[in-house]
């Protein structure tokens, strides 16, 4: 963090408040939420104190109005020091309220956006089913119309945070268009009767996001949530570019950071052979090799999220940065275990839990497969040049 | 010359695999096992021959060689069913020292662990002696028929569950690695204690363990004093080409299996994901890759078992082995998608317990350094 | 099962090593060698019984198998002073297709080959048709006694000098791979012509060889119609082995001899850069790298020589040892700095033509594809 | 090139101006100039007719005062069509007018900073000798004072441009302080009595810059054309980064665009087993990581120039930049070359020729070991954090 990134007085004060906040409050709780699948809602509470919950809502609607490069500061921040937090904030911050500002009806935004900004309410959203991953146009669940309001009936996979939300965005087949086109999104709450969250999902890391499977039998969702009808998918996916970038790449970057950072402090302290076992080359580079890295990926998300911001959005620059932001994380939170040796391996030290909660990022949001598709067809098809 | 293995050996293999399939596998759904099925499958395994493999026919063993037993290895760890570092079905891990003690001590040590009334554990480790077996502090002082034993060893595996345990320790701290040397110390003598567990990102608990003034007779030094380092060499060594390079290679094979048979039967976008060029370079990639690991890892096994110097080739074959197979589980995890980190599949197990295997019994670094020195002098 | 290689074709490395290291290393700074020079060598080898290596003993060669051309490959490969693509020296290129004849035919076109007065080259890719043999244009019309032979074929080695093609003709595309057949040619015939000549970054020239209307006699047909195919697969399977698996691993071991002599002699900042870990992680990548593809190779080779179906072995074998080659000069052109760039070296020439393995005779890619498709069978 | 970079009006035009001008002019003679190893100085010329030389002088000594930013977006352009032409262009608007700019008496920067501009005067500049690579404290070369001015004796090697240029900035020891403390740059005219150019050196690529050993006969440099006295390296490296970043790196990224660019026309167009080899997903997802790689490569170098011209001028973010770009564009080249198969081996097409081309550039301006040590130790000693 040397500066590289020419960052404004403000956003430089948001960076370092916050990541004093996650310091002073989250880190000494993460190794214990991990290993208790429990999420830390408590974290998302302090930073709703401290005025940084649904920061991106406009001032019309209680919010600042900051933009995706603030967002991707803060998220990258707080995963510095616990990585589940920032999946908590970023998917609260994240999908629903951002197409709830961008998609919803004025009545919508003055329902949810303020309740976001202060913090009353958390959010989860919810795309993916056992038989469609990436595939989105195979979803089953199925919304029928039933007077103004839809009868929902399916389930869902994959859902962060579903333990701890209370509104949802869900997105279901509403006809029979093919693929996406016959996709829209309902604004499900949290107690609707016929709509239950299922037992958290146990996985290799990122463990206290409370993830758990959505089940709808026969759910009612009256008029008023319907936030866009089918056919909406395409809108909705470039709201998704925004949080694509805010989210999962910038918990990635703080997640290594943190890794980069330990990892140095370790080979500093740890002595083999008579010396410190930084002094020995072959473990430098491996240093240096993460802090490329890390610099690469942060320079891709930043502009990414710059660009964004400046009203540029492109696909491609998202894929990109994802992508490449994905596996930068696994490389350099491998070597960080590795370095620390058998310690690295030990649940007492951070770097087997770093490692293993960037794994799944390469697999969820898109996987990386998926975005190596798109990159390929663009350049393929020539809408993609060098 | 001839890279094929003996009938016999292919007969074992075909045992191995059919247990394997048979009894193991089905277990992986429900993760740890209690004691009885513990019990049941070692029944079992006694039952189908495969029972005390590496140990010598007399003894009431298999009397397999290295090559046999990188075939066992291969072949047990296509499944998590039974973690890693756990050998209890088999009776398996006896290793090198105690099957090469002196008459006396084989009676006093060996049999009960054949018997299956003790189990053994080997403690060289400490908390500033990973790598670098010079930094020992724990040390051994003769006093008339006993030793005195002081010191602390760390990431020790089983020594909760062990009776016995294969200590190196100073015995002439001027006389450098020639100054180590092995003993044979039950848990119970006073002195000893396991005073902390650490848990892994593998889920087994290697422990921390306190030797505090323990009084040993002398007749429990392994061979004499200044041997410590050959005899840790000996089980080391065979650790890297059987425990670590020949069980990469079964999670390699299951990994391959659990690609190709997901990959047929996932459909996305229409098409199964087999039909997708990318995952069939990784089920390439992974196929090609093991074939050359198997070639290392046997023809290191073979050399050992020959008695020749296999130091190199035990390097080459760990490192290459465990990074292959870590790139294979990998590849497998990104495959399968969500369904891949989850604890349903055994994936995500097998990603935890094979990346471990690229730092433990000398990480990959010590592993580079070790071969670049022997190379540099080979091309003297 | 034994994975040393017998007495006679150690003796045999031995021979080959001392040749490379005595006539052939000295003359790399020369760079292209002249007429006289290859003549001189020619007498030399033949004196040292480095003659038609492949060539059964009683017609005069030394009857070596797969695994001895291997090492011939291998050790030839350390030096660059000879063009990789380049067999006059050793005349040892006779392959397959030439040996494999029957009678009459080997009178006519092997003999005149084996007395030097022919060179043979081979002619199957073209410019539509490089991994994908379905897209040849390339036909054979029957004509009474006599083939009709339309087509243009891309890349052929050799062409200029040779004498005579062994060539790759559909007679029937209607049956797909089954309708090609492969015909001797000899290159004075009427219709034949080199029509262009590619410059490549290797420095060798292949070129376009154009037939039309070309007229042989049906006599020229080796084998029976239909029969091409399995005959190109003899000839580019073995070189898939042999010209790319085993010289990979002779340009490897010179990068080795070359890296490690440099790094003890290269002193920067008060040191050797042997001294430096990075560059010991280097060695020690490359040697272990290739271990085992020494490994693949030798195992290929061997079941070749004992004519089982080596076809998914030669594409893991070629496509995992060009790639380790390439990494292994890679890393020695890095760790000589700039003048691991200049032609004074033979590193950037190493550079060159390694990297070309990857892609003649079968691209990586491909060789991915055709593994896993093999491999997805298996798994069945 | 997406819009991906944000860059002003100003920076748009000038980019697409010289990628016109190099592809009209350069593009042909490319292959031409590497065959016969002969430097295209005649493109510079046409370089400078339009007003693109000198560029970054101040406007008080005839130029334009460009930043670095500009300066990359010209080289890279220009590496587009043809990679010898960048160096070249680089190298006499690099290190030496730079250095005289920064370090320069006023007289000196009057006498030669105007006709940088106009192309009167091309430039060199050389550092490393035969036992001094990397290590520059080696060297030997010897400046010994006679009177007001210097002696000078010793042989350079590796002096890009030497063929071509007509002032070389000439890094010597000038007396026995230890390592870099005793070196001092010096100014050497083309045709000053003792001082000759070498027979070019024959190399794997960047074949026709002129590169050639520079002997030093006794050759009498007088004391206006001392640059700075022994003790000013460090000074001049603060130069180089500006200058590491504009060139090298740069042209990497010039010649793996035009690579990318290729290997994409390639892949559309050639067909095989009934489809265009585009359409195979291994060959697609190739491109996709030669477009995230440059990509990544990009985003770091504009972000070091932006900085650099900012006036934040960290050598970590150089080291960085460099080491990246230099490994991507291998990476990108070599891939590109394995698409067009055994047409990417043939000299008719310049798949190869990039290849070739860049492969140097990892080891030339500080190689990657180097670059890797610098961030391996920032990190170890803890200057560098996450």
């Amino acid at each position: 963090m040397n500066g590289s990134e020419m960052l404004t007085d403000d956003q430089l004060m948001l960076r370092d408040t916050v990541r004093q906040i996650a310091e002073n409050n989250f880190q000494e709780i993460a190794a214990d939420a991990d290993r208790k699948f429990d999420p830390p809602i408590e974290n998302i509470k302090i930073l709703a104190e401290h005025g940084f919950t649904g920061t991106f809502v406009p001032e019309a609607y209680g919010g600042l109005g900051l933009g995706v490069l603030e967002n991707a500061l803060m998220y990258e921040q707080i995963a510095r020091s616990c990585a589940n937090t920032a999946i908590l904030m970023s998917v609260t911050d994240g999908a629903t309220p951002r197409a709830i500002l961008h998609l919803g009806t004025e009545e919508q935004k003055r329902r949810y956006l303020p309740r976001f900004v202060s913090g009353e309410l958390y959010s989860a959203w919810s795309m993916s089913e056992a038989e469609a991953g990436s595939d989105l146009g195979a979803m089953k669940s199925r919304a029928v119309a039933d007077g103004d309001g839809y009868r929902l009936n399916g389930s869902k996979m994959w859902c962060s945070c579903a333990q701890v939300a209370d509104l949802f965005l869900v997105l279901v087949r509403m006809n029979d268009a093919k693929g996406l086109a016959g996709v829209g999104g309902l604004l499900v709450e949290r107690g609707t009767p016929g709509f239950t969250i299922g037992e958290h999902l146990d996985l290799i890391g990122l463990r206290a996001t409370g993830m758990a499977p959505l089940f709808f039998d026969d759910c009612y969702v009256p008029a008023e949530n319907i936030l866009f009808p089918a056919g909406g998918m395409r809108d909705l996916l470039n709201v998704f570019n925004a949080d694509r970038i805010a989210g999962n790449p910038t918990i990635c970057l703080g997640v290594a950071a943190a890794a980069l950072n330990e990892a140095a402090e370790y080979v500093a302290s740890r002595r083999q052979f008579g010396k410190a076992i930084g002094d020995f080359q072959g473990l430098r580079w491996k240093l240096a090799d993460m802090a490329i890295d890390l610099e690469a990926a942060r320079a891709l998300v930043y502009r990414a999220a710059k660009n964004i911001d400046a009203g540029h959005v492109d696909h491609i620059d998202v894929s990109v940065a994802k992508t490449f932001t994905n596996e930068a994380a696994m490389r350099i939170t491998e070597t960080a275990m590795q370095l620390a040796g058998a310690y690295g391996l030990s649940t007492e030290y951070p770097f087997e839990r770093h490692y293993r909660d960037v794994r799944g990022m390469a697999i969820g949001y898109g996987s990386t497969e998926i975005h190596r598709n798109n990159i390929g067809k663009a350049i393929v098809e020539g809408s993609y040049r060098a | 010359m001839d890279f094929d293995l003996p009938e016999d050996l292919q007969l074992f293999q075909t045992l191995m695999r059919r247990f394997v399939d048979r009894e193991l596998i089905p277990l992986e759904p429900r993760g740890e096992l209690d004691a009885a099925t513990h019990d049941m499958l070692r029944e079992k395994a006694k039952a189908a021959g495969l029972w005390m493999l590496d140990v010598p026919v007399e003894l009431g063993g298999q009397g397999l060689g290295a090559v046999g037993m990188s075939i066992f290895w291969e072949e047990l760890s296509r499944t998590v069913a039974i973690s890693p570092r756990d050998t209890r079905v088999f009776r398996s891990l006896v290793g090198p020292i105690l099957l090469g003690l002196k008459r006396e001590q084989k009676e006093r040590f060996l049999m009960p662990v054949l018997r299956g009334d003790w189990t053994p554990c080997f403690a060289i480790t400490e908390a500033d002696a990973g790598s670098d077996p010079t930094s020992i502090r724990t040390v051994a002082v003769r006093d008339g028929d006993h030793y005195v034993i002081n010191g602390v060893k760390r990431f020790i595996t089983d020594a909760r569950r062990a009776d016995v345990v294969q200590l190196i320790a100073y015995t002439d701290k001027s006389k450098g690695l020639r100054g180590l040397s092995c003993f044979l110390v039950e848990m119970r003598t006073p002195g000893v204690s396991v005073t902390a567990d650490y848990d892994t990102m593998m889920g087994d608990r290697p422990c921390e363990v306190t030797f505090d003034n323990v009084r040993i007779p002398a007749t429990n030094l392994v061979g004499s004093e200044g041997d410590g380092m050959a005899l840790a060499q000996q089980w080391i060594t065979e650790g890297r080409i059987l425990r670590h390079g020949a069980r990469s290679l079964g999670v390699a094979e299951r990994c391959l299996e659990l690609g190709i048979s997901y990959s047929r039967q996932r459909q996305t976008f229409g098409a199964p994901l087999a039909a997708r060029q990318a995952i069939q370079f990784m089920i390439a990639d992974t196929y090609a890759e093991l074939q050359q690991a198997r070639l290392l890892v046997r023809d290191a096994a073979l050399d050992l078992e020959r008695g020749r110097d296999v130091r190199l080739k035990s390097w080459i074959a760990k490192s290459q082995a465990t990074e292959m197979g870590f790139r294979a589980v990998d590849r497998c995890m990104q495959m399968h998608g969500g369904m891949g980190l989850t604890t349903e599949m055994p994936i995500e197990r097998m990603w935890r317990e094979q990346r471990s295997f690229i730092i433990t019994e000398g990480a990959a670094e010590v592993m580079r350094a070790s071969i670049s020195k022997k190379v540099y002098d080979l091309y003297e």
